[in-house]
């Protein structure tokens, strides 16, 4: 019942702002904070009561939905979903007292969106039943549409057209995969009773990887992601890098591996390539942008080109890396999103040749934009360490390719800090011209807005250990439906024993729906 | 050659003859009256055939209905000789022709061989000269085919409100 | 006569129609080799349900007249209502429907 | 020895950058505070370093202790944990002894500087990271330490950033030791892979005992170990990737000191060190000994001709780290980190030294602007003399032991690496007391009004350099007397391996070889120096090709920096991802778009076109009909 609360709050603020919207601005503004807050306090409830021990998924609520279609309303949490549905639950709010002041027109219809996107997103980490999944993948379309179209920069329509139609061609693909799924399913949309080969996995394989390797994005799908960042209003491009990236992954880690295992394996050799260009590829590009905004967005494909790295290194510690990284990536991006934006209320300029000095003339700025700077480019002792290092020494230990990809990725670390601090000794450092002394430091409201990223951006980087932990199970079951032989490692045995209960777990559910119906007959 | 076969040959050359002058007169009066004509072999043929009743029948009907219509609308827009064919009629006359030949041969090639091994031809070979009454025609047209029949009556409805509409909305243009 | 003759006659007649509407510019001239087709397919049922012995053909004849009545009756006043408004029945000449 | 007291060590510094580092407003009234609460933080990192040290003098076993558990899974496992022992506790007491006096120099360097507190927290934030570096027990803690003091120096070289060069250099150097830093991870990588651990005793035990899973093969040490060592060549500035550390010299001298002399480019040094089990199982000590030697000789030639004090220093450090690898190429560990902690006192006396001449000069360092110091800045004079004459290897003093001892157990090795290492050594010598003579000696030639406010820097400048100068004079001697028997070896030889090959040969026949060289070098350069000054442009192509240092920055330049930058910047931008991917794209609109026009052009809005294609249409159909089925 929690895991719904927290799916639908939002939308309950959506509704509150559209009945309320004739009490003003800070009305308006005050109940989405409000909104945004309770979401995330109710989330919280979901990491406390998470029991760490199992892999099966928690908070399940199952009710009938359409049973003609063989769908029903099936949500539920693992390991893996928890930690996204907090980094959205996360970001929200942080994006609604981002935006305080920077929206002039259509303030409530801006709130509006917000709100209706992290539903959109909660309902995507969260859905158990395909059809359900679907839906919400579709509906989370439409606001981040508007938050683009309306809100944007110059050329934003065609930015845009441009994501969303990428997007729908992406998920027509995963329609038809879901269809095929459906009907090798005995018609039933359930995730959890999938299981088993399925005919021609391959072009299933395909067909859903497709769509989320656009999301990811993935290397040759990518030019969405650098017109989508630019024209996105500052908080849009915050919650596009934060979260909406993330769905890519945690689709091809939810749906792909588990579910085509033979597949992944044989299309690895294609998908690893593409990952390790996309980390090459992205920071090279990345590095001679002029536009802020533009760099941030290609370091997004270098960084996620990690993320997937890891995600086909079918080894526990890569996987686990990767679940993490995106966690990581949504919080260091997200930040260095927010603070592009605070120079750009003031400056109204995103090219980098417009700054210079703003050490001297904005000391807490310069200090925060470093700190990101670093945790982005992976300092150990900060969150992108930690993260990266688990993908690198996952894929390299036991990867499931040459090594030569690993050491090409790893050469990606160099390119990230080339790019990072190019720009940032850009910005930063330099002669302060007589328009950039006059910029104001960060006000109070700005600081509280950073101050619980940085927190998370240290926590992770020295204690990562709570993080681990809630994932670990989760990730073991996947890492034995990928790997068709048993996991190499003194802990494999360990990982089958507790997985064989949580297979025995979708077993029963299975033979007791079989059953069902030998009576309905 | 016994009477049936000349009546054919002459009803059938008639209104193959109208047909063409329908085509080729630079005057719409003198199509509709040929298309008369030809109306007025076909209903030869049908007697021919046995069906007096679809004979007369046509003769009401097309001959006299359609026709009337026919001369009654260009009357009524006193079209006066009719210009040579446009720029594009020239391009298409060649066009068109070809595709008539075309379909001629399609038409009698289907004719002649396509329904050798249908009911009909077994049929055909027992049939007598036998005619068929208006009862029958009545008999089946209330049985079998009611339902067709009561839809063609809304067809005609459909006509009638179609024509009435299409005239009052050019009235009150006018007014 | 057998039944070829008749349903070659048929397609003669039904051709010349459509060669009619093909080349004619004049609508109701086009109306007209119509009325000539519909009435090649009326003789090709008699025929056949003449051969077939049975008076279903004749039926549909029936039906084949009321459309074709119907049918006069609205493009006439198509044609009228066209005449009105662009003082031209020639086909070609009016094309304000082009892509 | 306990927990708590290695975690206070650790922490003090931490603690003195976090109270810099954010009560940075409020400090910046009275600088003094900021600057003495920085330096008490090393303190009590030394007092403890000074503890560990006597506990393991007394024969305690080394402290090998997990703090918590960092980063774990089921099937791996790294910890926060420390490991101290006798390599430890020397590393240890170099970082904060030096660390201190440089802290309580840069009080009085740094005055007036409006950075003062940020430059306080960024010094304490190196010395934390240095500790890390050293104290942890597992190569991944190493790492981390290796990046923290790689991303201190990064803020440090580029503490005055409004000055473009300076922000240039510091940039130049994260991205070069993170080049390093690259082999470094891949060849922790390759250590995991085969022994399933990182830390230390459990990887040496496992070699030892050659029970590990080949990775590579047999050749899965020396790939690791040679991995490792291109991190040792990135952050100890080695041949390839040495050209960092002359630019870093833009940062504050005390920096340059501290970091660029005594403590962060020894980091390689120590790692290796540290790895000594696997360097020897792996048999890549030559690799590193040729490195070592072939930097010395090289980096020595480019100091002849450099005009500009701190980076003569800066060359001759980058020369006397190829020495320690030369010395720990060749199996002697403890002579190479014997050197390691002479040069880190002789060489950090010399860069406060150059500061303090700095300091009195207005920022000048072109020492052709100089001359004749001797007379106005005795206390200076007399503590770069000692230096100078240690690091040439004038006997007796703290350079002649532990140079001596690398070069008699090189001889062991290979008699060329021998042969070159002399030829460093009378080079050294030179351009050292060419730098003397010249800025000492001879007339002056300092502007009038720069000459008029000449004088002694403040008793906080030179008093730390006095205490410097006398553990640089005595220390050799201290820990070196009686070669193999030294001091020195007895306390480190719980962590080394024994040199696999005894150093043949009388070592007196080595000291005095040794020591002729370095008079000679000092004589050479008296006769040259004394009274003329180095000309302004380089005279013959040997000259010049040394000025401008084999030209090796522009090669850099010109081969990788560009090269990646107008490629990715015109293809990969411009063409590929604008172009192609970008152009597919837009493509699938236009290609939509063209269809749909040409399609429009069916709908001609004639009546008798429609009619046709209907009856083609038709004739078509008919045709399939009768002729195909």
């Amino acid at each position: 019942m929690l895991l719904s609360i927290v799916i639908f709050l939002p939308l309950l603020g959506v509704i509150a702002i559209a009945l309320l919207r004739g009490l003003g601005a800070s009305a308006i503004k005050g109940i989405a904070l409000v909104i945004g807050l309770l979401t995330f306090i109710v989330s919280l409830g979901l990491y406390t009561g998470f029991d760490t021990t199992t892999a099966t998924f928690q908070n399940v609520t199952q009710q009938a939905w359409i049973p003609g279609l063989g769908t029903s309303y099936h949500i539920g949490i693992d390991g893996i979903s928890l930690w996204l549905v907090l980094l959205t639950t996360f970001l929200t709010p942080v994006c609604i007292l981002a935006a305080w002041n920077s929206v002039e027109k259509g303030l409530s219809g801006f709130m509006m969106s917000l709100l209706a996107l992290e539903t959109g997103m909660l309902g995507v980490f969260c859905a158990l039943d395909l059809f359900l999944f679907f839906v919400f993948w579709e509906s989370m379309l439409i606001p981040m549409y508007f938050l683009i179209g309306i809100w944007g920069g110059e050329r934003r329509i065609y930015a845009t057209v441009k994501f969303v139609l990428y997007t729908m061609a992406g998920s027509a693909l995963m329609l038809v995969g879901i269809l095929a799924l459906y009907f090798q399913n005995n018609n039933s949309f359930d995730l959890t009773t999938l299981s088993g080969p399925f005919e021609h996995s391959h072009l299933l394989f395909l067909a859903f990887f497709i769509a989320f390797a656009i999301k990811v994005p993935l290397f040759p799908f990518h030019t969405w992601l650098p017109d989508a960042h630019v024209e996105a209003p500052t908080v849009g491009s915050v919650i596009l890098a934060g979260v909406l990236l993330k769905m890519g992954t945690y689709g091809i880690i939810r749906f792909c591996l588990p579910l085509f295992p033979d597949a992944a394996t044989e299309f690895t050799p294609l998908i690893v390539p593409l990952a390790v260009i996309g980390i090459i590829y992205g920071a090279l590009v990345a590095m001679v942008q002029p536009d802020l905004k533009k760099l941030v967005a290609y370091s997004s494909v270098s960084h996620l080109g990690f993320v997937v790295l890891g995600l086909f290194s079918k080894n526990p510690a890569g996987i686990q890396g990767s679940v993490l990284q995106m966690i990581n990536h949504g919080l260091s991006t997200g930040a260095l999103f927010l603070l592009v934006g605070m120079i750009y209320e003031r400056r109204h300029s995103r090219m980098i040749v417009d700054f210079g000095g703003l050490a001297k003339g904005m000391p807490i700025f310069a200090t925060i934009f470093m700190i990101v700077t670093l945790s982005s480019i992976g300092l150990p002792g900060l969150n992108g360490f930690v993260g990266e290092y688990m993908i690198l020494f996952g894929s390299f230990v036991q990867g499931a390719f040459s090594k030569i990809y690993v050491v090409l990725a790893t050469a990606g670390v160099i390119l990230a800090a080339v790019y990072m601090l190019w720009m940032f000794q850009r910005v930063m450092f330099g002669t302060l011209d007589k328009t950039n002394e006059a910029l104001p430091d960060l006000n109070a409201r700005e600081i509280v807005v950073m101050l619980p990223i940085l927190l998370f951006i240290v926590w992770i980087g020295v204690y990562p250990k709570p993080f681990l932990s809630k994932m670990e199970k989760s990730v073991g079951l996947v890492v034995t439906q990928v790997q068709t032989e048993p996991a190499v490692g003194r802990a494999g045995e360990q990982i089958l024993q507790d997985t064989e209960l949580a297979l025995h777990g979708t077993q029963r559910a299975q033979n007791e729906k079989i059953e069902k119906e030998a009576e309905t007959k | 050659m016994n009477a049936e076969q000349i009546l054919f040959i002459l009803f059938g050359a008639v209104s193959l003859i109208g047909a063409i002058s329908v085509i080729s007169f630079r005057h719409p009066i003198y199509s509709a009256l040929s298309l008369i004509v030809t109306f007025f072999a076909q209903a030869g043929l049908f007697v021919l055939l046995g069906a007096h009743f679809v004979a007369a029948v046509q003769v009401i009907v097309y001959a006299g209905a359609i026709m009337v219509l026919f001369l009654f609308v260009i009357m009524l827009l006193n079209l006066e000789t009719l210009s040579v064919q446009g720029a594009i009629g020239r391009k298409l006359k060649g066009l068109a022709i070809i595709l008539g030949i075309l379909f001629a041969a399609e038409g009698i090639y289907i004719a002649v061989n396509a329904l050798n091994d249908t009911a009909v031809a077994s049929a055909e070979s027992g049939a007598a000269a036998v005619t068929t009454t208006t009862y029958d025609i009545g008999e089946l047209l209330f049985s079998k085919y009611l339902l067709p029949f009561e839809v063609t009556s809304l067809i005609l409805l459909a006509a009638l409100i179609g024509v009435i509409v299409l005239v009052k909305r050019e009235g009150q243009e006018e007014s | 006569m057998s039944l070829e003759y008749y349903l070659i006659l048929s397609a003669l007649l039904f051709t010349i129609g459509v060669i009619g509407v093909l080349i004619r510019r004049n609508a109701i001239i086009i109306f007209m080799c119509i009325e000539l087709m519909l009435n090649a397919a009326n003789l090709a049922f008699v025929a056949i349900s003449r051969s077939l012995g049975e008076a279903t053909g004749q039926v549909f004849v029936f039906f084949v007249m009321t459309v074709a009545a119907a049918e006069v009756a609205i493009g006439l006043a198509i044609i009228v209502s066209v005449f009105k408004h662009r003082q031209t029945v020639n086909v070609d000449e009016v094309n304000s429907l082009k892509g | 020895m306990t927990i708590e007291l290695i975690v206070v060590l650790l922490v003090a510094p931490l603690i003195g950058f976090l109270i810099n580092g954010l009560l940075g407003k409020w400090l910046k009234g009275n600088e003094q505070l900021s600057g003495w609460i920085g330096s008490l933080a090393v303190l009590v990192s030394l007092v403890c370093s000074i503890i560990a040290f006597a506990s393991l003098h007394g024969g305690a076993a080394p402290f090998d202790e997990t703090l918590y558990e960092w980063i774990t899974g089921e099937s791996f496992a790294f910890n926060i944990g420390f490991r101290v022992d006798a390599l430890t506790s020397v590393m240890l007491l170099v970082i904060t002894g030096v660390g201190f006096l440089i802290h309580v120099y840069s009080i009085g360097y740094m005055h007036g500087d409006e950075g003062y507190t940020r430059y306080f927290a960024y010094l304490n934030l190196f010395v934390f990271a240095m500790l890390i570096l050293v104290l942890g027990n597992n190569y991944l803690m190493m790492f981390v330490g290796w990046e923290g003091v790689g991303l201190c120096s990064y803020l440090l070289i580029g503490f005055w950033y409004e000055k473009q060069t300076a922000t240039d250099a510091g940039k130049k150097a994260f991205i070069v030791n993170r080049i390093g830093d690259f082999g470094f991870l891949l060849g922790m990588f390759t250590l995991f892979a085969a022994f399933g651990t990182l830390d230390f005793a459990s990887i040496f035990e496992a070699a030892e005992a050659d029970n590990f899973q080949k990775v590579f093969g047999a050749s899965t040490l020396v790939i690791a170990t040679l991995l490792l060592f291109v991190g040792a060549i990135g952050k100890s500035a080695q041949i390839p990737l040495y050209v960092w550390l002359p630019d870093a010299m833009e940062g504050p001298t005390p920096v340059s000191a501290l970091i660029h002399a005594a403590t962060m480019v020894t980091a390689g040094v120590y790692m290796i060190a540290r790895s000594a089990v696997l360097y020897n199982i792996a048999h890549t000590g030559e690799v590193v000994a040729w490195i070592g030697v072939l930097t010395a000789f090289f980096a020595a030639t480019i100091a002849l001709t450099q005009n500009d004090i701190k980076r003569i220093l800066a060359y001759s450090t980058v020369s006397q780290l190829g020495y320690m690898f030369l010395g720990v190429g060749v199996g002697a560990y403890a002579s190479g980190i014997f050197h390691l902690v002479t040069h880190a006192f002789f060489k950090g006396l010399m860069f406060l030294t150059a500061g303090s001449v700095m300091h009195a000069m207005a920022n000048e360092l072109d020492m052709r602007k100089m001359g004749g110091l001797k007379t106005k800045m005795p206390i200076t004079h007399w503590t770069f003399l000692v230096g100078a004459l240690a690091i040439a290897g004038f006997p007796f003093l703290s350079g002649f032991w532990s140079k001596d001892e690398i070069l008699h157990s090189a001889w062991g090795s290979s008699p060329i690496i021998y042969v070159i290492g002399l030829v460093t050594a009378f080079l050294t010598a030179f351009y050292m007391f060419r730098l003397i003579f010249v800025t000492f000696y001879g007339e002056s030639r300092v502007e009038p009004d720069v000459d008029s406010h000449l004088h002694e820097s403040p008793p906080v400048m030179w008093v730390p350099l006095a205490i410097l100068a006398i553990p640089s004079a005595l220390i050799g001697l201290l820990l070196g007397w009686g070669g193999h028997e030294s001091w020195f070896h007895h306390f480190t030889k719980s962590v080394f391996p024994e040199a696999h090959h005894d150093a043949s040969g009388n070592v007196i026949l080595f000291m005095v070889i040794s020591s002729i060289v370095g008079l000679a070098g000092i004589a050479f350069a008296w006769s040259r120096y004394r009274e003329r000054t180095p000309s302004d442009e380089p005279t013959n192509a040997l000259h010049r090709l040394l000025a401008n240092k084999y030209y090796v920055d522009e090669m850099y330049n010109a081969l990788i920096v560009q090269p990646i930058k107008n490629g990715s910047h015109y293809l990969l931008w411009r063409i590929v991802d604008n172009g192609i991917i970008d152009g597919i794209v837009n493509g699938v609109g236009t290609i939509i778009r063209f269809i749909g026009g040409t399609l429009r052009r069916l709908q001609t809005g004639l009546v008798q076109v429609y009619i046709v294609s209907m009856v083609l249409g038709i004739v078509l159909f008919l045709a399939y009909y009768l002729f195909f089925t």
